[in-house]
């Protein structure tokens, strides 16, 4: 099994968790591993919409698209606000 | 040329800071600052609380800071951002930027802290009496942010 | 709302003056500050004199400062501006200006520096191993101070 | 006799001197004093011009017609430059 350690912040880590690890056999690309996840956890499913949250992928900024590949980190980002 | 970030996971003064970064600065002739402090909103909030994204989060703060550098000439730039739970009078941002001529370090300050508002991968939360609010920009964030994008 | 104008005759420490101010203010959120500092100017610059009018100069800035308080609703404004003879790197003027918001905040601290560098009753003189000159404000200068005289 | 202090700053002060007492008796307003001190010193005269010159009398800026009256203070103010 390969493993996956899935990352949220904000209003999403108020729904889903700070972090959950998912099983990524048989997982392409991001918009698969989101499938999986909305599958489990319904309620996300409008908070993981390309429009609004932002895909990191071992630290990398990515398009829903971008191959899994052998990555170990998928980091959902929800709008952002500092300062 | 410097650029320093840090993410400060507990309080920090904001003025000892300002004092050693000047005083490794070289021959600048401005140095404007700005300090983002948790107001208590007439006894209204209670803590704020902000995450990130360690070590992504100081990454793209660092890759803004250096454009900012780039794009108004700065001598250099001091970022420090509090995360974690914190209370009123806290510090929770310092800003600096360092330029020879007063117009670059203003422009380059404003321009940070606009960024770290709306843009940098911070998420902020109040803690108030009736429950816990996730923050988002205002529609003054969006236009102050959207002064720098428009060239 | 507290407005703080200083000559100082000698050298002064920004950043204790900031932290100071800082120590004095209400329930600010936001505090942006402008430090100058004499430049060596590659070595050229040996000495900058800076002369004013006693008490006149004082109340002239201190009367700028409240109208720019209430133009920007600021929280609070420190001005200490040292006159006399000072060396490269030495602090020549501090501004801050304390706000609810970072918009007034900068817009207030901008506005008194721009006062500051082409409109208060004082006068400088950069001392070089050529000789001493009186410095004018710049076009830039003049442009800058205009952008808050037109609305 | 009545003296009024006279001061002059920046390029002003190097040409006639950061202070200067004059008699003031007879004299009836501002530009009356500035024919006086231009006669002493020509080469000041362009710099107490109005449109480049700022009047202060008793910490009051003043036009040239305003009345010396008892005032005890006169300062010339050249363009200035701080920051």
């Amino acid at each position: 099994m390969t493993q996956l350690r899935v990352l949220f912040f904000g209003k999403l880590a108020d729904l889903a968790g700070a972090e959950r690890p998912i099983d990524s056999h048989g997982l392409t690309d991001v918009a698969s591993a989101i499938a999986v996840l909305t599958d489990a956890m319904p309620a996300i499913a409008p908070l993981l919409h390309p429009e609004i949250c932002r895909y990191v992928l071992d630290q990398q900024i990515v398009p829903a698209g971008a191959p899994l590949a052998g990555a170990s980190e998928l980091a959902f980002l929800p709008p952002v606000s500092g300062g | 040329m410097s650029v320093a970030v840090r993410i400060a996971t507990g309080p920090f003064d904001p003025e000892a800071e300002l004092a050693a970064f000047r005083a490794r600065l070289g021959d600048a002739g401005a140095l404007a600052s700005f300090t983002g402090l948790m107001r208590d909103d007439g006894g209204q909030a209670q803590q704020l609380e902000l995450q990130h994204y360690p070590g992504f989060t100081e990454a793209e703060i660092a890759r803004f800071a250096q454009k900012t550098v780039e794009r108004f000439g700065l001598i250099g730039v001091l970022i420090i951002h509090r995360v974690g739970m914190m209370g009123p009078r806290d510090a929770i941002v310092l800003v600096a930027a360092a330029a020879t001529h007063r117009r670059a370090a203003f422009d380059g300050c404003d321009c940070l802290m606009d960024y770290l508002k709306s843009a940098a991968p911070l998420w902020k939360r109040e803690h108030r009496a009736d429950g816990a609010v996730w923050i988002e920009p205002t529609k003054q964030d969006q236009a102050d942010r959207a002064r720098w994008l428009a060239d």
